[in-house]
């Protein structure tokens, strides 16, 4: 693969993984981001954004709890979108070859969060003679290098020379196994929303849950208007109970 | 006391709120190590505005310091108002001088508040707000519109905005009315009108994007086969999505939450089944 | 008619009206279930099922309060079901021929309730002597028998015979006779809808028939669909008005 | 005291109380006459229970036997709650032997609940339950789906397992328990809930099933004919069958309901509209 | 125009402006009504329906709080109405060319409410005399010669000529402007829903109006079949707020 | 003491307030001014009636008289339970004669009530009720139905029925009632469902008849042209018309309801929007 493009996907991964903005690298390190960015790149907006929102899917319930990561949808993505881009592979395809990344990105993180340990600790010093700055660079400067050193150099190889092994290992795919990786795409995203009910799935609430599903199954509602009508309801409820609460709907 | 006189009174200006949150904001979660989490993005955010809170007082800053490097973690967005009333709190101390609010008192707050309101945070920010920003993404990009790829930044928008209202709140409104708000019903309210929402849409989600059916069919003499999927529509439609998210789901319940072993067994299940074509992926 | 496909029929009609096991002959003597038998022993499953619905629902809605029987749905059942499928009679007009029976086995019934007195009062005899054996006998065995001969013959007669006698009016019948039946088939299945109102409509709650009609006429959705949707709903409101009550969601 | 513990000092076993079930729910209306109604199916299903209860004590068997062959009518589901909580009645009559539980407190019991619970039964288990299974097998049964003709087992299953749970948590709980249980509003809004999902699928069934329409069409000169029934579906779709049921409902509440009498005036109403072409049916 | 038609147009505008019956004219004033009448008289029932149905939407929503009109849709009717049908002009060009006359109407109503204070202080004077026929007279029968002179005289001028001048213009309208109107003509009735949701739509309840939109958005309802669900659920929620208040439901 | 023994205690007749009511009817807004607005309407409708009251004393009927041409304005359907009680109160006065009703509490009671009901009857009555009406007619009319034209009718009809009904209570259960009534939450409950149901059927027909669309579309070499209604419907079917409804209703609550300024602000908009093919009307 072309060499600049390595170091876009290594620079992506890096920006998505730094943690720099709360929250924003929900965006910046979204697998949809990444698609839309590489189908540019490559030509084919239109794929590179359907491999990533279907990658996005898989990880749509993932919370970082206590700042541990579960599972990592910035390294699925990075590595399987321009694979795919590159070598046509199929949709489903691709998302069977993003999964294993997604876990191997755990590990990196881990790193990432044993190296940090050493800054809170110069920071201590820092703070005992009330050097702010300092204190600012041990927060944000250091460990920022720290993590483009950990990002960037692995997934600048791996999609270097990711997709002539690729290809390779292609070509000997049986149909079978292609059909296997069709229901894995069909089924993983089942896991994002099943992960999503564990969290705030209450038994008195559930029959929402199922209220949307078959608004979709029976009433071919798209997923938007799915949304309008969840928000009407969530929103009498909410002021409903306002209003038994006698609280102010403000 | 209305809230511009409060304003008067206070040594922060909008701008000084604004820097801290800045800082916060960005640091959040990059310095977070397994030892202390967020402590030294607390410290962090917080640096600059102390020292103007103790301007003559070195001692007084340091301790400051000191005192927030300590374990602290909590959600970055609802959490910032513990930033607030913190600050609302060292401003007290410095004025004050006394011991009227000790050392101990500030960390009690703050350690007390951190857990709680992690739990609103998760359920509200991460568990609603980001996967249905994100769905709708998925959505958009899914049909093919370049736009999707930019929705995701509503998500850290909405951070931004409702966290450093938070902050600002917290500053200003101090301590009191924080646990008075945890205490009203409004926060359980919202949770639950917002897992409704969630809820909602995660079940038109799974409907339209966990695509599994069966290719069955059996096949008699002299009569059409049996298509398998069709009398599993009759039965309800998206029977086989639905026991897949449950599947999932119960999997999680009794096992626990292993993720990514789970992962890896939906994967062969979906290669086995596929390969013997008993489940199809559309 | 066949004398084993007679016979078949007075024992099934039997079984569906013995009475042993409660709720289970609602089962056994369903006309759907009559149907499917008769389906499979006619080779024509689908008109038997739909014959069998056909008429079900006209009854659909009966409840035996106080042991009193408004209807009989397992003669109506049993009678035009084999006749039907043995003529190849229109579904509707099978329904026209089924109502009468529908009517007559009351009277069945009601035999079989008076009978039932004797019983009871042997098996107080047998209380006296404690002799609980007997008491069984005339809470089971006995009835069963005289439930067998009351039910048995006149359905294996009349399907022996009814089918020939049923052909040759059907040569005579118009076709404005026909269309009438063609309405009453459409129409009958209200009577069995009107019943449930009469029992479970309080009118704080009669807009829910609506929505449940409605959803049907305007947005096409299937039976199926509208009891998921039904389900969620009746759960949201039980959940609610527990939690209103204070009680335990169990 | 643990239910466990309640368990152990009780004579009768789960095996009791299953055959004493079993007894129960294969007689219920085999022997109903109009005298007794379920007198005969009671007794007998307490018959041998009753004999390991008075082990020694004979007449004190004969008399609880005599006892339950009066009359007596339930709905056979919730109405094993009263079997269950006359057992341990029972139970505690043959242990105490003396007067503190009455011949009298015993038959009373029966009769107060009877009607109560008959109520209850009929309303939720023969009003709703049942109709809601026949409808989904009529429904699978008109799609050609050969299981429509099993689903209607799904009801004897159903009273099976709530019936032995009544009897079971009857005999364990006792009477004070069935008695609270039945003051609290749990059961109202059990009704309720259940009713509200009859009525919508009452309403969803009709919307179905009921398929009259008019064939009506007036023509005049020079344009297009118009066909009466476009006319009704623009002003309510399902308008002629919403009118049908009401029709009967009102029918019922107005002149009583005799059930085959209107029977017999549907089909004559059907003849004469079909006839003329006023009414069709689909 | 014929000058019978110009006639009855002068009359209909009277009848339908003379606030004869309480709401009445809401009725005899509508410009559906209008619609119907001269659709008959022109022959194009269907055409003349769809124009005052269209201009009825604009002026749906509007109330006459405190005796104020805010437009007058009588006359915006009963001006384009017939204009319309003789030049078979587009029905947005029609409802364009109404919108004017919506507000003229306003003057004419003026001008009978500052007449009426005549026949108040006349009625003070038959009051001390006990003359209630006379009261009568001042409170009917005079302000309604006035209002027929109001109304019948310029409807029956300008529809007498209007139509030749209109049908001049309308051949030197580019096709521009005709698009023009044709946006006004779907914007409108925007106007008269607005005016609504000012009078009745407090925040809490706001919910349901997005419900009703993306019934029929997303869901394809017709207005007919909105209608039906909105009174269910209206039911559903006065039934349970009276529960709630323990008022009787009657 | 039952509503028939009231009655009975009555001067006047049902037929007397058939009488009444219709000259209220007709004569509401026919006098209408700005001096007084309904003022002489409410002395014509009652003048009869107080006639039959005060029989032989004159000077008591023409003070009723010279009352009643004082200034009156309600909402003329709920209203007139006003003229019911005020009948009420006119015959206790002729009755007792002595001064145990005033003028002033007449009067009192007249001008006390009438901004309360206005308020009431212009929200289910004319912000209501009367929409709906229109609303279906519109429907119907649009297809072309010309039963369209007649359903306008209704809404007469119906101010008949509620207005005769409230003045005929207003008169038989008399002034405690009335504020009793008003004071429960009955009329609350009434205003809130009905002004949902106002609401959801406003969205509806919103959704119906609010046609604006963009006809904009942008080509680029090689590809398909992207077409903007397209994007717009992918995130939201109805942006246009929502953006219309609500752009028109935050207008109007900003700027003040001139109504047809912005009718002529709308028309020149559509006009620029139309030519230029920003905007369709469709
Ligand atoms: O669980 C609380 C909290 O823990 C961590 O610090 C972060 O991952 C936050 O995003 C999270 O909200
Ligand atoms: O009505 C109470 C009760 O009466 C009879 O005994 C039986 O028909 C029961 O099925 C019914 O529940
Ligand atoms: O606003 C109160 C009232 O004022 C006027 O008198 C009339 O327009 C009534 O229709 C209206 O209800």
């Amino acid at each position: 693969m072309n060499i600049l493009i390595a170091a876009l996907c290594g620079f992506l991964y890096f920006i998505g993984t730094s943690r720099l903005g709360y929250g924003l690298t929900q965006a910046t390190g979204s697998p949809i981001f990444y698609g839309m960015i590489l189908g540019l790149v490559y030509g084919d907006l239109e794929k590179g954004l359907i491999i990533g929102a279907t990658i996005q899917l898989i990880y749509i319930g993932i919370i970082f709890t206590g700042g541990n990561m579960p599972a990592d949808q910035s390294l699925a993505g990075i590595i399987a979108i321009p694979i795919a881009l590159q070598t046509g592979m199929d949709v489903e395809v691709a998302v069977g070859l993003a999964v294993p990344f997604g876990i191997l990105g755990i590990f990196i993180d881990q790193l990432r969060r044993i190296s940090n340990s050493y800054w809170i600790s110069k920071a201590e010093k820092y703070a005992e003679v009330m050097d702010s700055k300092k204190i600012f660079h041990c927060a944000i400067t250091y460990p920022t290098i720290v993590i483009f050193l950990l990002t960037f150099v692995p997934v600048f190889a791996i999609t270097l020379f990711g997709a002539d092994a690729v290809t390779t290992v292609m070509n000997f795919l049986p149909q079978g196994i292609i059909d296997g990786f069709g229901v894995a795409g069909g089924l993983l995203p089942a896991l994002g929303f099943a992960i999503i009910i564990m969290v705030i799935g209450k038994r008195d609430i559930m029959p929402y849950f199922f209220i949307g599903f078959f608004l979709v199954a029976y009433l071919g509602v798209s997923t938007m208007g799915a949304a309008a009508f969840g928000f009407c309801v969530a929103a009498i409820i909410l002021f409903n109970s306002m209003k038994q609460n006698g609280q102010e709907a403000g | 006391m209305s809230l511009e006189e409060v304003k008067e009174q206070r040594v922060l200006t909008d701008k000084d709120l604004k820097k801290t949150y800045a800082r916060w904001y960005l640091s959040v979660e990059v310095s977070n190590s397994y030892e202390r989490l967020q402590a030294l993005a607390f410290c962090n955010a917080l640096s600059e505005s102390l020292k103007k809170i103790y301007k003559d007082d070195e001692e007084g800053y340091k301790e400051a310091l000191m005192r927030h490097l300590q374990f602290y973690n909590s959600e970055g967005t609802f959490g910032a108002v513990i930033h607030g009333v913190v600050l609302s709190m060292e401003e007290e101390k410095a004025k004050s001088k006394d011991e009227s609010i000790s050392e101990e008192v500030i960390t009690g707050f703050k350690t007390g508040l951190m857990g709680p309101i992690a739990g609103i945070g998760d359920t509200l920010i991460w568990g609603t707000l980001k996967p249905i920003i994100l769905a709708l993404a998925s959505s958009l990009a899914l049909s093919g519109l370049f736009i999707g790829g930019l929705v995701p930044f509503l998500f850290p928008l909405a951070v931004i905005l409702i966290g450093y209202g938070m902050l600002k709140s917290g500053y200003l409104l101090g301590k009191e009315s924080v646990v008075k708000l945890m205490k009203s019903g409004l926060i359980n309210n919202l949770i639950n009108s917002a897992s409704i929402l969630g809820l909602f849409m995660m079940g038109a989600l799974s409907s339209t994007y966990v695509k599994i059916s069966t290719p069955l069919k059996f096949s008699f003499e002299n009569s059409e086969p049996i298509v398998i999927q069709d009398i599993l529509d009759q039965i309800l439609v998206g029977i086989l999505p639905i026991a897949a998210v449950f599947g999932i789901y119960f999997y999680f319940k009794l096992r626990g939450q292993y993720y990514n072993r789970l992962i890896m067994w939906l994967i062969v299940i979906s290669l086995v089944t596929g390969f013997f074509g008993i489940l199809q992926g559309s």
